[in-house]
């Protein structure tokens, strides 16, 4: 069956985010009071799979995050 | 921390530390800050000559290049991090050793980054390559300086693991030295640039102890690069050196805040008071503890006169830098903390400084045993070794590098060594060289065979040398075995260096190099610098026309060499290194580049005359004719004289006019065919053993993304 | 004399090889932190490097800095306005080139010496190079994929080429339309270009055919 | 008031996308009937404004994306 994933990684808590800082504050900078920002890395795509979930999460722990500084979510929906 | 050194400490301090002080013993006792398992051994490098300005002991060392110039020099691992987070952990090795010379008050001008991994037909193995690559070159890339060289091998006793070495080297005027120790008093302490958050805490614990199967405990050993700070940490700090108001100055690394700190103000016997929760913090909730050993990155620690904050403080928030002060130093040599205005820790300082050494039991051993070359075919050995990831072409690496920034570099990345321009006339060599497989055999001639191929290397383009730094990657010391290859290495790296009239000014060593309980093998990585004048540079690659030289004796020496590794041949004897004959062929070499009579020169190393000779095809306009039975040696099999790895040798292209005037420098020379044509042609006797299309043999030699799965 | 300011933005990273070969070039340069003001000078150099890291997109924090109204106004002026690399990047972002820089085809950072066809030698950066003539400069980028919806729009300068001039497939190494490499404005004084001219700035480096560019550029600026 | 910002930035239909491509193939390597994998960035952000809505499309236009090449949307949450 095919299935349309989102996944999205993001950086534990706690560590540094020098991207999402400096994007942060260049908003910032132009007006804007925004707080917090993060960048997460966010893949789309299609898959052919019997068991998505279990195959989604192993795609994740292997290639998509590193689990020693990324946690992950993802979204999994029938291509209808 | 052994039992034995926490009795030690007990007894020392009369009482029992509290959990802070644990915390910073801890950090300072471990081996990647004390080095207490390798000083012993060290003592025996040669260290000081004319060229030296600054020996080993502060965070970089520093050469001499002319009156006006001085070369800041260092190297460091980052095996463990890289080996469980590949891109964060070369990245963040990067950035460590770029603040080791920032902190001597040189600007980096040049990276290597010698890396190893285990064999490419694994996932797991492709993955650490791209990563480390990709780490290194997001970090150097973004913070401007160019990787300019470096070494990339695979092998099977890596799998599953990395080493991370990386050399880097500043360019200073004499004026602009500043010592990471403190001569007075009452001097303030700025840290500056990233906030302190709980990231690599434990970090040099960790890179002290074997890596287990579970990794993820490993977790906060692990930290995220930031370029962007580093970049305007290097402005920032020199323009801060620049104004002679920096009285000592200190990255922080390994051991965080309580190494930095009190290494800066121990050294010279006085104290210090950091004020711990005046650091800034990124994570809220925060103890002492986690504050005083944080290995966040990107930190530097200033010293300066009271008078001076202000002013110093303000080229930091030019820059936007986040600083603070966070303490002072004293006349009495103690380390004393405080926590919101509560006394948390107060130690000796010297009990933080002066770690112990251990000297672990040796146990010789030999993997050397003499084999029989097998019965292969010139053209089957041939394709192996040149097709062997090892031989293969690194271009894939090195094009992501931005090796030309700053716009100084001369020889690129490809050539023996590369050379940067440092004024109009002359430039600076830098290479790095090692060979595991060699040192497996022999871990005494292995090393002093790192420092010849460094010589090699130098010579072969045209360079003086002038000094050498060593990073010693090893298992655990406790091994015997283990800490007997190490004590032999050191005793080869001295010889070696010995001979050549050459110093060590700065190294690193790196223990517990091991996934799993399996030891690697003995990887001692030289790098080297030298001085050339830039007119004089040769080639390294083949235009027609030209007769061919080989200088130097082959001998049937292939234990440790990429045919045996591609034939999967144990054993064998390491090529023996004969410091006199190394030494003659090196000025001799020199020689001739400095009269001009050499077109082309090219050492020979991994894979032998048959690789060296392809590779300068490979890299020229034209293929070659060689009769290899005209070769200089000690055997008469075609396959000894094509493969063996043996010291002392070059190859060099020049006109027919040069020969006699070359001849006379050397006492193994020969010539052996010409250059010229579309083809490599290997003859023995006259007879052909092997001809290629040299664009046959370029299309192989660039197929490492292949090997990768990549479309191009 | 002339007198060009070389902008530094946090991130920046070619700016002293930039002012080393502008004053090769016989002119007078100065690194100019982004905060400061572009008064008193005759050009505008953007180089190369990683303004903000490259976070976002490359250029595209820089592009929206203070310091760009004054450049614009340079670019008004008819001016000389360079951008090198992520100087490039950068005037895209900020809108005094049309187009967008892309990541490469292979989206990973290259360094590389390329050849370079000059296409359009009547702006004032290119008038001491000929017709057609190969040159040769490194590039280093990530992002350096020009595009364009509509390429008869721009007015191309530099294109990667063969050895020979032939503006191929082959010779393309990241993807731009049309292999181009370099564009100015209509007017022709504001330039960017992937390939670095201050590499190829020294015969030691591997090639002069940068500083060419440099010396157009100071010529235009002392009328 | 305070919001709740994801947004989510994406190349327009048509232009290829190189870096998916290649995690795409990476993932087909290691046996996952992965299609069409796109890379989109993403951003999550908390915004004090009274308009956000005006100022979260001002914010994309401006700075996150690059109208030429870009299509975005997103989305708005009052933070509790
Ligand atoms: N990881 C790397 N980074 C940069 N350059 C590299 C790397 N690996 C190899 N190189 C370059 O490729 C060339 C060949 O490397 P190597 O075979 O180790 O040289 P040699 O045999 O002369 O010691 C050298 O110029 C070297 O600097
Ligand atoms: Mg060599």
């Amino acid at each position: 069956m095919k299935w349309r994933v989102t996944v999205t990684v993001r950086l534990k808590e706690g560590l540094n985010d020098p991207e999402g800082r400096v994007i942060g504050k260049a908003l910032r900078n132009l007006g804007y009071a925004v707080e917090g920002l993060r960048v997460p890395k966010c893949f789309e795509f299609e898959l052919e799979s019997e068991n998505p979930e279990e195959e989604v999460e192993e795609i994740c722990r292997k290639l998509l995050a590193n689990p020693l500084i990324h946690s992950w979510e993802y979204r999994i929906e029938p291509v209808s | 921390m052994f039992p034995h050194e926490r009795k030690l400490i007990r007894e020392r301090l009369k009482r029992e530390p509290n959990e802070l002080e644990w915390a910073m013993l801890e950090v300072m006792w471990s081996e990647h800050a004390s080095y207490k398992s390798s000083r012993p051994w060290l003592k025996l490098l040669p260290t000081e000559n004319e060229h030296v300005i600054l020996g080993p002991g502060e965070d970089a060392g520093i050469v001499r290049f002319d009156d006006e110039t001085w070369i800041a020099v260092g190297i460091e691992s980052h095996n463990h991090p890289s080996a469980v987070e590949p891109y964060g952990g070369a990245a963040t090795g990067v950035g460590g050793i770029v603040r080791d010379i920032l902190c001597m008050g040189a600007r980096p001008i040049a990276l290597l980054d010698p890396i190893r991994f285990g064999p490419l037909e694994k996932e797991r193995n492709r993955y650490l390559f791209e990563g480390v690559v990709k780490g290194i070159a997001d970090y150097g890339n973004r913070i401007g300086v160019p990787t300019v060289g470096g070494e990339t091998e695979f092998d099977e006793s890596l799998d599953n693991y990395t080493l991370v070495n990386v050399a880097c080297v500043g360019i200073m005027r004499p004026e602009h030295l500043v010592h990471s120790h403190v001569t007075e008093p009452g001097l303030k302490l700025i840290l500056v640039g990233n906030r302190t958050g709980r990231d690599g805490i434990h970090g040099v614990t960790f890179a002290s102890e074997e890596l287990g199967e579970n990794t993820e405990e490993d977790r906060s050993a692990v930290q995220i690069p930031d370029p962007f700070t580093e970049k305007l940490l290097i402005e920032a700090t020199l323009e801060a050196v620049y104004t002679g108001k920096v009285k000592a100055l200190k990255d922080l690394g390994g051991g965080g805040l309580t190494c930095a700190s009190s290494e800066m103000a121990g050294k010279k016997g006085f104290g210090a008071v950091i004020y711990a929760d005046r650091v800034p913090l990124r994570e809220p909730g925060m103890t002492p503890t986690e504050v005083m050993i944080s290995e966040s990155q990107e930190r530097m620690l200033f010293a300066v006169k009271p008078e001076d904050v202000e002013e110093i403080g303000r080229i930091f928030e030019e820059y936007e830098l986040e600083w603070t002060v966070v303490g002072e130093t004293i006349d009495e040599p103690r380390f004393v903390v405080y926590w919101r205005g509560e006394k948390v820790a107060d130690l000796p300082i010297e009990l933080l400084t002066d770690v112990p050494t251990i000297e672990w039991e040796l146990k010789p051993y030999s993997a050397e045993r003499p084999v029989e070359t097998p019965d292969v075919s010139f053209g089957e050995a041939f394709d192996l070794v040149w097709g062997s990831p090892n031989i293969l072409s690194k271009r894939w690496v090195w094009e992501q590098y931005d090796h030309e920034v700053q716009g100084r570099t001369v020889l690129k990345p490809g050539r023996d060594a590369a050379v940067l321009k440092i004024n109009d006339e002359y430039g600076l060599a830098f290479v790095a060289d090692g060979n595991p497989n060699h040192s497996y055999l022999n871990p005494y001639h292995g090393a002093m065979g790192a420092v010849a191929e460094v010589v090699r290397n130098l010579v072969s383009v045209g360079a003086e040398p002038l000094a050498l730094v060593d990073n010693l990657n090893f298992a655990s010391p406790e091994r015997p075995e283990v800490y007997w290859s190490f004590a032999e290495t050191v005793r080869g790296l001295a010889d070696a260096a010995r001979a050549f009239g050459l110093a060590y000014v700065s190294g690193n060593v790196s223990f517990y190099n091991e996934v799993v309980d399996r030891p690697i093998k003995p990887t001692p990585v030289v790098a080297g610098l030298g001085k050339v004048k830039l007119e004089d540079i040769p080639q390294g690659a083949f235009e027609g026309g030209l007769l061919i030289g080989v200088v130097g004796l082959t001998k049937p020496e292939l234990g440790g060499s990429e045919l045996f590794a591609r034939l999967g041949v144990e054993g064998g004897l390491a090529p023996r290194v004969d410091l006199e004959e190394e030494k003659a062929n090196a000025s001799g070499v020199l020689e001739a580049i400095r009269r001009g009579l050499v077109k082309a020169v090219h050492d020979v190393s991994r894979g032998g005359l048959a690789v060296a000779l392809t590779e300068m095809a490979v890299a020229g306009k034209a293929g070659f004719t060689a009769d290899l039975s005209k070769v200089p040696s000690e055997t008469s099999s075609p396959i000894e004289v094509a493969f063996s790895e043996s010291h002392s040798r070059y190859i060099v292209a020049f006109p027919e006019e040069n020969l006699e005037e070359l001849k006379g420098l050397f006492k193994h020379f020969a010539i052996i065919g010409r250059t010229g044509g579309g083809d490599a042609v290997f003859l023995w006797n006259g007879r052909e053993l092997l001809r290629k299309p040299v664009s046959e043999l370029r299309a192989v030699h660039e197929s490492l993304p292949r090997l990768l799965g990549e479309e191009e | 004399m002339v007198k060009f300011a070389v902008i530094v933005f946090p991130g920046t990273n070619c700016d002293f090889e930039t002012e080393r070969a502008i004053k090769k070039a016989g002119a007078e340069a100065e690194r100019v932190w982004y905060k400061t003001s572009l008064k008193d000078f005759d050009g505008v150099v953007l180089p190369g490097g990683f303004s903000y890291a490259d976070y976002l997109r490359a250029g595209a924090i820089a592009a929206r800095q203070e310091i760009m109204e004054e450049v614009k106004e340079f670019a008004e002026e008819g001016r000389p306005v360079l951008g090198i690399c992520n100087g490039f990047q950068i005037l895209t972002e900020a809108g005094l080139l049309p187009g967008a820089l892309r990541p490469n085809r292979v989206p990973r950072f290259l360094c590389r010496w390329v050849h370079l066809r000059v296409n359009d030698t009547e702006t004032p950066f290119t008038s001491l190079y000929e017709p057609g003539e190969v040159i040769r400069m490194p590039i280093a980028h990530a992002e350096g994929n020009y595009y364009i919806d509509d390429p008869s729009k721009v007015r191309i300068v530099f294109q990667y080429s063969d050895e020979n001039g032939d503006v191929s497939e082959e010779a393309n190494p990241n993807g731009s339309v049309l292999n181009i490499a370099a564009i100015a404005n209509e007017r022709g004084n504001v330039l960017g270009t992937m390939p670095h001219p201050e590499r190829a700035s020294d015969r030691f480096l591997g090639s002069e055919d940068g500083l060419r560019l440099f010396r157009s550029m100071v010529e235009l600026a002392r009328r």
